[in-house]
């Protein structure tokens, strides 16, 4: 059986509207739910610790020194994947191109800082590898 | 001399035809462009070299071949067929995935959703080609663009299409840089592909644990039979996020994932044995796996612009493409095309929210396609 | 439409009764207390987990459950059942042990000795409760305080108890920084707790090549059905202190034991989904848990009373307490206790020792019981 | 049945006692065995070399320099799992308080060595976490 | 007190006799030659504790001994009988394996093709003392010196041999330093012993590449049955060699390589149970397995002697004798032997290349006796 | 049956010859084809890159700076499996003494810069290991 046959005859219509309607609501609910999270967990926090005056993340806001390592690994989240479309190994010079290329701010700096926080590794050939989890 | 001339009778060379060639060759080219052209070659590589081990001649009935039983390839197999490779493959997915620019901008995940339609538009299509139900199912699932998924599918609805639709889903994936860019193209103005998202609130710890668990409990309650895929894939993410069992969250996403990968492509590339592969139906299923990329691609970016019609706070619908959850290719090519009009809009990880909402998305279909066919 | 509504009747909401909920929330109960309390994470947390993945509500007889043939979890629990990941989990634990402290004191493993008292006692109480006696000596090996131990002899005499054995042993593991403490102040007096350990001696390397040699046809001459643990256990040990395999004992103490725990909890804590878990017996396993736990304690702490009666330099009696082996939890407590009392007090490496010993003389009890019932 | 009944229909006592008796008993002559070691390893060095003089472990007593790091790893046995009480990642001052809470001598020193053998070492995000195998 | 009784009847105190006494003296020895002499520890140090533990003698019929269903050792040498480990093994090797210098000279690789005459003039003398085509052909690959090799083919084709074809195959491997040396220096001359190498040429990425390749094709068009061996080979090596996929090919050549010869070693110990493997053939076995290496190190040699006949450039001889493929053990002896003849002679890296061709050698001759015994 | 009536009764010369014709010549002809890779990938790089001008390898030769690491590398394949007869761990004086005995050119040197390249470390103990893949 071929056409649109085949697909009454296997109840494809209602396969596919059904099939359509529960993924679409699925995500929607949960991407309603996930919406509701910040208040929950502000919820959650005042019921668990009932001093209203400390706030409840200290670390929310971290003093000077402590936020360079978080720009950098926030930068690194952006750029990554960028830089893992050059492929395993590459040479600096075409990491800088890349980052001129998409007009990344102040590509000398963001390198001279991946590399300072062991995300840019060079290789015994020369080459630099990027390695997302430094160890 | 006798034995001689028998065992040259049952060297590949003497049992090839022109059929071990060709798949010998499109071997090869997996090859080629996962070194030469680094297009996904964690799946392209071990698929590819699967296929010219898959492929080589032999003589039949003493358990050489992955479809003989007591054959070394028939038990690693065992992990496809069985659906555990899958399984872990998400558990170490989940280990590695980031969810909180997910989180920052939930109306995200709607394009994950969107970017799915593919599948449906696919399922119509494969039955009007003469696909019995189950295996236009698991042809559809293709337009999930998610390889662990399309061969979870398959391997419990249609499981002598493994090979086929596993190889039809991994090319287009690799096919992506060709594939996506006209079609974001068309679908969109220049000025939509000039819209800028703001950066991504901060997202606290809770917020990023609360999500696997909420997500397990929604998800596979509404779609049991994802839990195979969704009950790994947020477990490994929870070990991730809880931060007090890193070394089972880091070996999740190095040893456990790298050797399912390994082994699920290898198998997966000697499973498209020349007899097995070379049919009437891989065509079909071959075109109908670029119309479900091409849907798929399409219906994200325009459920985006009608999204846009009820917003106030513009989405860019490139990302309505990232939502086909080749992770991470359509979300660098939503970036790329991004760039191009304005280099200075970043879309990467808002891109990448898609992605990984395409990831459960696409689980979920899976779930209900299955449940649609069971028995 | 009627597919839709069909579908609708096959979901979790639809399915799910009061003891879904119930199970979800011990599940969410062992998450919380893992990464609020940080109460042994690497188990509670996959089991945890596993428990809300087993208790997602489905449609049975389709290969989803992980009681069905077929599925994935099934697969994957099969390590539980056939007893490997217990086996692969002491491979990896022996790699980690060092020895060094119990042979520098080798008295010390008496207490790891007395402790297993609470084994037998509880054995009694469950056979006087009207347990079976296969089903008594799983439940009994509940106060060898030893996880992988207790899912392994239960999964060889009464593999329907699994889940509900599994969860009360590492329940009370997980509680021991609350029921040991009173029980090691109830039976100690102020002095003894203050009694300080000399610095165990150096230990040659040749003495611990010789332990796990020794320690294997001794232990396994004697008990032969403890073999599959401690067979694995020594040899894990034995690459360790060799210095010349030292890539096979890390891979063994990372990647391996790592892929077995995360398995092994996952799986046993889907194994608890409610209609094979909410039952009588569950509810009586875990009274007799606590017994068990509390009278492993007590045996372990009079033992070095009565000890002391005859030896010259005493032993600080809290130290039998860490006979239990739940490693390191309850020589941390012995520690914690002591130096509430005295804090030039330093107990730790001593009570290691007992735990070490603990976790041998579990699995000795783990053959003894084996054998006792087979047939 | 309940009670003494099942326990005497099911051969309970017999198990508990014999049970008891033959762990108890293992476990005393293993611990035994192992009392005998340095003997047995001294009977086994004497036959392997009979030259008397050289003493059968050089290293037993290492020069001055080495000395420090092996203290250093004794010392890590022994705060190790006190230091995991704190978490995977704790802060500096935590550790602090932990060494004085519990009266260890020189909190400050065995810090700093601790740091120098790399068994502390310092995240990203400004915390510290504890490697009992620095590699 | 009957209980206690019954149990001591059963334990291996009671159980034991003579010829576990034997073993475990054996199982000392292999321990003792890894630890003391360093010979091969990776492999008889596993191998080593797995002799100890398969023979604790043990009461049967319940599931414990190696040889009964339902057992944890029975589950864990499943990879030996079904040839898993050798094969996952492989791909380790293979992606350990430099094969540069091979490629830059690739007359070597006459060297180890040389070197496998050893097997089939062991195939000889092992039917002429009246063992089975089978067996023979088992016994036979002995003289491959490959370990993985030897356990593949036995498990095909005389899986109740796999105990002592292992253990003597490991043996003699681990003895090259005793056997290889005196048969180098008799067969060649003083002045050719001092015959040096020129360096390899450079070689590029692009020949590693289609190295693996046109290996697979090649050799396993050739002998099909050696698809389970070089196939797995073949893939680890392309992996190492395309620079694309360092973190798949870093976990074969680590976690995975570490976690099969880990319980392949162990459980090939296991299996030397002392009813099992103290029998006549053994003797016999280990008899033909001395033959076996020694006329392959001296065929080896013999043979870059004649090809010397026909070459400008000679080749040292006693190159030959790495044709074996004990990796690395017989190109050191090679370099070692080479050197006390003339400190100025570096064989080390071409030695490296026979012993790599070697192992390609075995295992197409692994397949070729395979497929003359089926069926 | 024994001796060569079994030989001849389970056709083992046949088995033998057939065996020994195959594997040598499998071998040979795979020796001869990888001989000529050279050539082929000559070749391959004229058919895919016509422009005949620029070098196909220009990595072939690095500038000098680089060559140290790849001597390091080449040297490091040469002793590496020489220096694991040492054992796990070893002094440095048997090291000294190993490439002293096979004559190897500058041990200082050599020694010194597997140390700056990572490939022999320190152990805890002050013994010494080779590193083949440093991290
Ligand atoms: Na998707
Ligand atoms: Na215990
Ligand atoms: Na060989």
């Amino acid at each position: 059986m071929y056409g649109l046959d085949a697909i009454d005859a296997h109840n494809g219509w209602a396969m596919a509207f059904a099939g359509a309607c529960i993924v679409l609501t699925g995500l929607a609910v949960l991407s309603f739910i996930i919406s509701q999270f910040p208040k929950f967990v502000g919820l959650f926090e005042k019921k668990a610790q009932p001093a209203p005056t400390p706030p409840p993340e200290p670390q929310a806001q971290p003093p000077a020194d402590i936020q360079a390592p978080l720009e950098i690994s926030r930068a690194a989240d952006v750029y990554g994947p960028l830089i893992l479309a050059l492929g395993e190994e590459f040479k600096l010079e075409a990491l800088h191109a890349l980052f001129r290329e998409q007009n990344l701010p102040h590509p000398h700096i963001t390198i001279r800082n991946f590399w300072n926080a062991g995300l840019l590794q060079q290789t015994e050939t020369g080459a630099f590898v990027w390695t997302a989890n430094p160890s | 001399m006798e034995l001689l001339l028998q065992f040259l009778q049952n060297t590949g060379y003497y049992l090839a035809d022109y059929r071990h060639v060709l798949m010998i060759l499109v071997g090869a080219t997996f090859i080629y462009l996962s070194i030469a052209k680094e297009y996904e070659p964690l799946l392209l590589l071990p698929i590819g070299f699967g296929i010219l081990v898959g492929n080589v001649p032999f003589f039949k009935g003493f358990g050489l071949g992955i479809y003989e039983d007591n054959s070394v390839l028939h038990y690693l197999y065992f992990g496809v067929t069985s659906g555990c490779y899958p399984s872990i493959v998400f558990l170490g997915l989940g280990a590695m995935t980031d969810f909180s620019s997910l989180l920052a901008r939930p109306k995200l995940m709607l394009l994950g959703a969107a970017a799915q339609m593919g599948i449906f538009f696919t399922l119509l299509s494969a039955l009007a080609l003469g696909f019995l139900p189950k295996e236009a199912a698991s042809i559809a699932i293709i337009g999930g663009a998610d390889g662990p998924t399309s061969i979870f599918l398959t391997a419990k609805l249609a499981p002598h299409l493994i090979g086929p639709i596993a190889i039809a889903a991994y090319s287009y994936m690799a096919l992506i840089p060709i594939i996506q860019p006209p079609i974001m193209r068309l679908l969109t103005t220049r000025s939509e592909r000039r819209i800028h998202m703001p950066d991504p609130r901060p997202v606290s710890r809770k917020e990023l644990l609360f999500f696997p668990i909420v997500g397990l409990l929604l998800c596979c309650f509404l779609a049991p039979a994802s839990i195979p895929l969704l009950g790994t894939f947020f477990f490994g993410n929870l070990m991730k996020v809880s931060g007090v069992v890193d070394r089972l969250a880091k070996t999740a996403s190095t040893a456990i994932v790298d050797t399912a990968t390994i082994f699920l492509g290898f198998t997966v590339g000697a499973s498209t044995q020349a007899d097995v592969f070379l049919t009437g139906k891989s065509i079909g299923i071959f075109f109908l796996g670029a119309v479900a990329f091409s849907i798929a691609t399409g219906s994200g970016v325009l459920f985006a612009k009608i999204l846009n019609l009820f917003l106030k706070e513009k989405i860019n619908p490139l990302l309505g493409a990232a939502g086909v959850s080749a992770v991470p290719g359509s979300a660098r090519e939503v970036h790329l095309v991004g760039q191009k009009e304005d280099p200075n809009n970043f879309l990467l990880m808002h891109a990448m929210a898609c992605n990984s909402s395409g990831v459960i998305g696409s689980a979920i279909c899976a779930g209900i396609l299955w449940s649609f066919n069971m028995g």
